[in-house]
């Protein structure tokens, strides 16, 4: 049928037609609602490259404030095949299959601990990865036989932590950073890899990071081994654990 | 669900008197009459079909070389007998020949022209009844659909644009499909032809379009388990013309109003209110299910005040669809979700007004409209009025849930906003299931008064169109405040006055044999 | 009190910080739901100016088409000094004024034609300017004494509006556009410029459009002396009218 | 509004009946010890304030001082009083003196202290009651405000900006603003000083800061025509001397619950039961509204399962509140609208809980709070759960509504994103305004079903915690699955046996002339 087929190399957004690019963007500029308001969220709606902007809503939100909702075309296009999503590399195993692997190549149970740090106390998202009863219909980490899993919960100062993981000699420390305002996640998160090469334990441990906001990009940046984001099931990090420890033990690196 | 309203059975009945009294005015004024889009469809309907060189439908020059040699006033039907019965090969022989005035002249009535059809005639009525038995045969095959039934539009203005976005919505939910015509089409005299792709606010109502969405909405019927109804729009100059090409590809439903063309359109009423009557006579006997258009006076006049014309137009609609032929159950009374979501206690109208019309019209579908004409830029606004609505209509137990578009007011639907819209109406379908089984309205409350006003005050207005008859009230202005006097629009020139030998041998047959066998 | 002030030279959205920046998004993608259409989704983000973008819908709406929404910070700025609205100048007048304005200085009701052009059949939007009730409390030209205003309603063909133009001497010439798809707006209001001027009536005639999708600038691009968007009042329009009426007879200009 | 759910009276009765033996054991348990954040706060409302050159608190120092020096058990008061007694120019200079152990150990107990004390106790009584007389001026100045209360927090983390934010709020319609608190405040053992401008996830709870937003939004009331209720968090280690500030600052509410800080915050369950209770007499005789916050358990745990953990713990926060000398109007027990929007006829459970919740507790304000958990990026169907939300709070009768925010599961809200939550909450209220009185539900129907199976599971609940005793039933877990092991948990090394002759003359007071004084 005559439809124009998409040039991968080339995508732009699909409104009701193909390549018409159509988005819609909203935001609020710090100006009393005006005519000069709306010419100058046009003009902002130009910037990021939205031809003929339309302003569908131009609403004052406080008297020095107006919030835009603006709908157009935008010029730019995206080349689909140029890109390769990093994710964790994790093989698709059941959890059998990973108990079996585990008691093969290491013949002992893989000591995690997993928790939220210093003032978060968001314990859903670090329960769904350990709780038995999982995420999704995917059991926790602690109905694993080959993890001795342990979840110390939320509020975990980095320094008690670190004691834990010593004493535990665990193979890898879970944490879950919820709360992003300000950045205090990238801050308690950094603390902790700080902490742990002050204490000559980052190379002995795999390290994890994961919350609503987290990806493995980020988790990488901060010196994290992955990252992972909103509906991650524990299967997935109890397959990346599996093959990181693999890797390690092949690799040259200490211990 | 019991009626909860305590609504007055004998005033509905009056009602019902009162629309039969001014159907019964419409018959006897128009019955004298036919048009040449009737006498067009009756081609249409015996197989003449196709375009000449200037892309002029056949059909539309056979009706123009009769009318010029003053054959017409016998039917269409009469002089294609004639043709045949002297021997031409078939519809398409005969309609070159009819065509063309000069030979046109020529032909005179064949003795045996009506033997010479009725192989045409059988043919063709066995293959809408078969379109209608092949339709039960598709829904019965699958569970029945819940209701109330998602109906989402496509406009993109290009059939396969249209295809590709009808069939992301039937895989997301939608239950119905209705492909938006190109604005002012229900403008032109004649059907275009053939596969289109481009159109203003909506796409071509075309028989081969109809053959694209139709065969593409059947191709995707084995992934999800659903057969999608198949919607377009019967109004207009050519409604029984595209009655015949939806009887011919099996569409479900219809927009098909006997007023929306001569209050919205500007057409004449008089070749409205004929015209009406044979397409609906065509829907009836495709077993196709009809929608009429009446949330169109909300949209243009106040919402409140329209309520009680709303209603009294569904009760005259109601009624001509019957005298068609049409069952209850083919009859989708049309009215929408139209009042100031600014208005104090505005819900509470909306709940009585949907309330009250699936409690007096308890065996037709009801065609629920989403809020338009309040939809603004604010598209979150728009979608929570989007979610009142398909609450209310839940509530209320409404059949056929047009979904809104939180875009409404800046553009036809993008593949995303219809998206949205079908998971909004499944969502809360769900998570209300069973809400309307489990209230019930204070007796004396605000709900229940204003669905009494309501439904006196359509007492009233057809108190008053029955006493002027429906042509002058037309004049007056009792719809959506638009006055159509009964000479004023456009097509007034196509009405043509029958000759008493006049015949229409697919009316005759369906006079014979009642649609009924559609059902 | 200390919260920063903003600088209108160098304007930025605010989300909830002054100049965060803080913009959202939203488009489809021609691309079936992977983590490669996040990715490319993030990156057309970042082409339109936005930093770290943060996709928090990746909903697949058809099998080969993904719809995202994206918050993050723009990093575009606006010069809100250098900016000045263009709008159809109108004096600030009620009717009454109006009503003694024309009587006085043309001695004669102005005679304006209002409708919608060809295939459109919306009638509200002009409605709303003539008919006596006007809008948004506002009363319509029709209720003026100074305009003998003739509303011709909807679906007018160019060439019948432009006949009963010259039939009525007519002053101006007011047309609605609602339906836009396809630039039919356009083709349409373009349609009536050329005839008017192979009719040589375009410099006798002010030319006025309006219209939901319609605003100042584009209708002076298409040839007309104003245009007016939504929320319009008659009021507005009348005030153009007599300042437009006004100015012409000053200049020199034909008739 | 009559009860439409016909709950037994009984039943209800005998819920209140097990929450008070609930409530007996923990004061027989409770009563003989005080906490460092009790003496504290007993310190501020006797005028002692300001921090040191470390930024550690006077009443901090005074309180380690007096602990170090084995005097605490006695009560902070007494040697406040006995340092005045002994010539001490006021409470600043007596604060000096006691916070150093050196000199504390030096200070015996005056004879006079008791009546050295009498006018600082009746001064800040004063202070106390006047702030209360005052707001019930203010609210009597300008027509009653229009119920649900729109509620809207704002948490840049910056107090300036939270005030251009709270005016925005005020004026486009918000009836309520609670600052929300920086996170992890409530596990501070101190209370911050002066205006703070960062903060994560909320704006740090300081006097100063109480006292800025308190002017701000006085400021504004001749503009708007509203007063506007100031609410802030009264939980966490510092429940009482919070109290204590917002008595000063004439907050309005405070989120004072008798269980959150050990179920949310792992504070120490003992610590935590000894506070609420002064913490809730101040806010008593301040004449202060609070919210209980039974609303987490439903983002933490399965929000059908935790129904009747919810009833059975409002009426245990009643039963606490009402010991501590708070009237039903000033006890707004919390709920919440967290039902999975997915779930087949989820919403006319949420109707059950809300309508069940609105007929146990006639007397008392309700606060409903809006859907979390189920919140996700997809901000449309954000703000659809929203409109659902406030029209079930406007069908039930609701008192205080905490305005859900579309992209509550993406950040604290934007300037815009409350913007639209009031919108949205403003013009659905008045849409429909008098919904309540016009719904009955059918009488066996499945709303009324979960109503009673609630209720009876409240009671069955309400009936293994009399039994086990609080303390042991927190220890399994009987909230938001959380296990809170009686000696587990922040802040229990601050809870301190009381002297025999140990005396807190704001109790004392409070005994004498119970806290009715402020309605
Ligand atoms: C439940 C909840 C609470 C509960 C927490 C109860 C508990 N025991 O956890 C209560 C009510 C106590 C609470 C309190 C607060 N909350 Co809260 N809360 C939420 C809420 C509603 C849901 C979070 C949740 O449970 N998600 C479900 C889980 C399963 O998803 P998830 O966390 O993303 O986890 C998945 C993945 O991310 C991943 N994952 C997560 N962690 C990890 C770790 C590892 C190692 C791996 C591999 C994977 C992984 O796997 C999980 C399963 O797929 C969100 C809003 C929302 N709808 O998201 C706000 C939210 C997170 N809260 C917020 C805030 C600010 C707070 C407070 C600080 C507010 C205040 N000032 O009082 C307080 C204090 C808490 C604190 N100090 O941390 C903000 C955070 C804003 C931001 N980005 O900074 C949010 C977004 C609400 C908002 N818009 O303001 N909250
Ligand atoms: C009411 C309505 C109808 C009614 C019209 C009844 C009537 N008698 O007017 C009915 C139901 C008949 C209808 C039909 C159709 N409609 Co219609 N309709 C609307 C609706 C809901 C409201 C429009 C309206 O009345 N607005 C209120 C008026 C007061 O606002 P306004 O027009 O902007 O006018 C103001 C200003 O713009 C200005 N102004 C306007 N004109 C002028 C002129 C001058 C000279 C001046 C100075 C100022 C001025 O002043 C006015 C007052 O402030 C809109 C959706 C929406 N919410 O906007 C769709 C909408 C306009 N319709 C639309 C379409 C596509 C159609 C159809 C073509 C669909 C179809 N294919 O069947 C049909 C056919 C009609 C046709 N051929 O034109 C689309 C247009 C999309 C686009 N941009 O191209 C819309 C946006 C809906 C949608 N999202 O698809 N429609
Ligand atoms: C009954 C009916 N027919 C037709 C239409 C479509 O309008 P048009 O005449 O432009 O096809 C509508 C629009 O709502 C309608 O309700
Ligand atoms: C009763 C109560 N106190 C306090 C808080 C705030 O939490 P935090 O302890 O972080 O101040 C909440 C949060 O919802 C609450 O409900």
């Amino acid at each position: 049928m005559s439809a124009p087929r998409r040039d991968p190399s080339r995508l732009r957004p699909y409104g009701d037609k193909w390549n018409d690019g159509v988005v819609q963007v909203s935001f609020t500029l710090p100006l009393p609602h005006s005519g000069l308001a709306i010419e100058a969220a046009k003009r902002y709606a130009g910037k990021m490259g939205i031809r003929d902007p339309y302003v569908t809503l131009a609403q004052p939100v406080a008297p020095e404030f107006t919030f835009f909702i603006v709908y157009g075309k935008a010029v730019h296009e995206v080349d689909a095949t140029a890109i390769s999503a990093e994710e964790a590399a994790a093989p698709d195993l059941g959890r059998e299959e990973i108990d079996a692997e585990i008691a093969k190549r290491f013949g002992r149970r893989l000591v995690v601990l997993g928790c939220a740090l210093e003032s978060d106390a968001h314990t859903v998202g670090i329960d769904a990865i350990f709780n038995p009863k999982g995420f999704a219909g995917d059991y926790g980490l602690e109905r694993y036989a080959g993890f001795d899993a342990r979840n110390l919960g939320a509020q975990v100062p980095v320094e008690r932590l670190v004691r834990l993981a010593r004493d535990a000699k665990a193979d890898a420390i879970l944490v879950s950073a919820t709360v992003t305002q300000n950045e205090i996640h990238v801050r308690h998160l950094t603390d902790l890899v700080d902490m742990l090469e002050a204490e000559r334990l980052r190379d002995d441990l795999i390290l994890v990071a994961g919350g609503a906001r987290l990806d493995h990009a980020l988790a990488k940046e901060l010196g994290y081994d992955a990252g992972f984001g909103p509906g991650t099931t524990p299967g997935r990090v109890a397959a990346f654990l599996l093959e990181e420890m693999t890797r390690r033990r092949a690799g040259p690196g200490p211990s | 669900m019991p009626p909860k309203l305590g609504l007055s059975a004998e005033r509905i009945e009056n009602c019902r008197r009162l629309a039969g009294k001014v159907a019964d005015g419409v018959r006897r004024e128009t019955e004298p009459f036919t048009t040449v889009s009737t006498e067009r469809a009756v081609l249409r309907l015996l197989g003449v079909d196709g375009v000449d060189e200037q892309d002029v439908p056949i059909p539309n020059r056979v009706v123009e070389s009769l009318r010029a040699t003053g054959k017409l006033a016998r039917g269409a039907a009469v002089w294609l007998g004639s043709a045949l019965a002297a021997g031409d090969s078939g519809p398409t022989e005969a309609a070159r020949r009819l065509s063309d005035p000069s030979q046109a002249k020529g032909i005179s009535e064949h003795p045996r022209w009506r033997e010479a059809l009725a192989p045409l005639v059988a043919s063709t009525l066995g293959r809408i009844r078969g379109n209608a038995a092949e339709r039960r045969r598709r829904l019965a095959a699958h569970p029945p659909d819940e209701e109330p039934l998602l109906y989402a539009i496509v406009a993109t203005g290009n059939i396969y644009e249209d295809i590709i976005q009808a069939e992301a919505a039937a895989r997301a939910g939608a239950q119905c499909i209705a492909v938006i015509r190109s604005t002012a089409q229900s403008l032109l005299d004649h059907v275009p032809h053939g596969a289109t792709t481009s159109g203003f606010g909506g796409t071509f109502a075309t028989q081969e379009n109809f053959r694209l969405m139709r065969a593409a909405l059947d191709r995707i019927e084995p992934e999800i388990g659903r057969s999608v109804r198949l919607v377009n729009y019967c109004s207009g100059l050519c409604m029984p013309e595209i009655a015949a090409m939806g009887a011919f590809e099996r569409l479900d439903m219809m927009l098909n109003d006997a007023l929306y063309g001569i209050i919205f359109r500007d057409i004449n009423p008089f070749r409205t209110l004929i015209d009406q009557n044979f397409s609906r006579r065509i829907n009836a006997a495709a077993g196709i299910v009809i929608n009429t258009g009446e949330d169109n006076y909300l949209t243009t006049a106040d919402a409140v005040e329209q309520a009680p014309a709303v209603l009294a137009s569904q009760f005259i609609n109601e009624r001509l669809a019957l005298d068609a032929g049409l069952e209850r159950w083919q009859i989708g009374l049309g009215h929408a979700f139209e009042i100031d979501p600014e208005l104090e206690d505005g819900l509470l109208l909306e709940i009585a007004q949907a309330e009250a019309a699936r409690e007096i019209f308890t065996e037709s579908p009801l065609k629920y409209m989403p809020p338009t004409k309040h939809m603004t830029g604010n598209v979150l606004r728009g979608y929570q009025q989007n979610a009142l609505f398909v609450l209310t209509s839940v509530a209320t137990g409404q059949s056929i849930h047009l979904l809104g578009m939180l875009t409404e007011a800046l553009h036809t639907p993008l593949l995303s906003d219809r998206w949205l819209a079908i998971d909004q109406a499944k969502t809360i379908r769900t998570n209300a299931r069973h809400l309307s089984e489990e209230i019930a309205f204070a007796p004396h409350g605000r709900i229940v008064r204003r669905a009494h006003e309501v439904l006196e005050g359509a007492e009233a207005l057809l108190e008053r169109i029955a006493g002027q008859g429906l042509f002058d009230a037309l004049a007056s202005g009792v719809f959506a405040d638009t006055r159509r006097p009964r000479e004023s629009g456009r097509g007034r020139e196509g009405v043509v006055e029958r000759h008493p030998e006049y015949s229409n041998p697919f009316r005759e047959a369906w006079d014979r044999e009642p649609a009924g066998a559609a059902s």
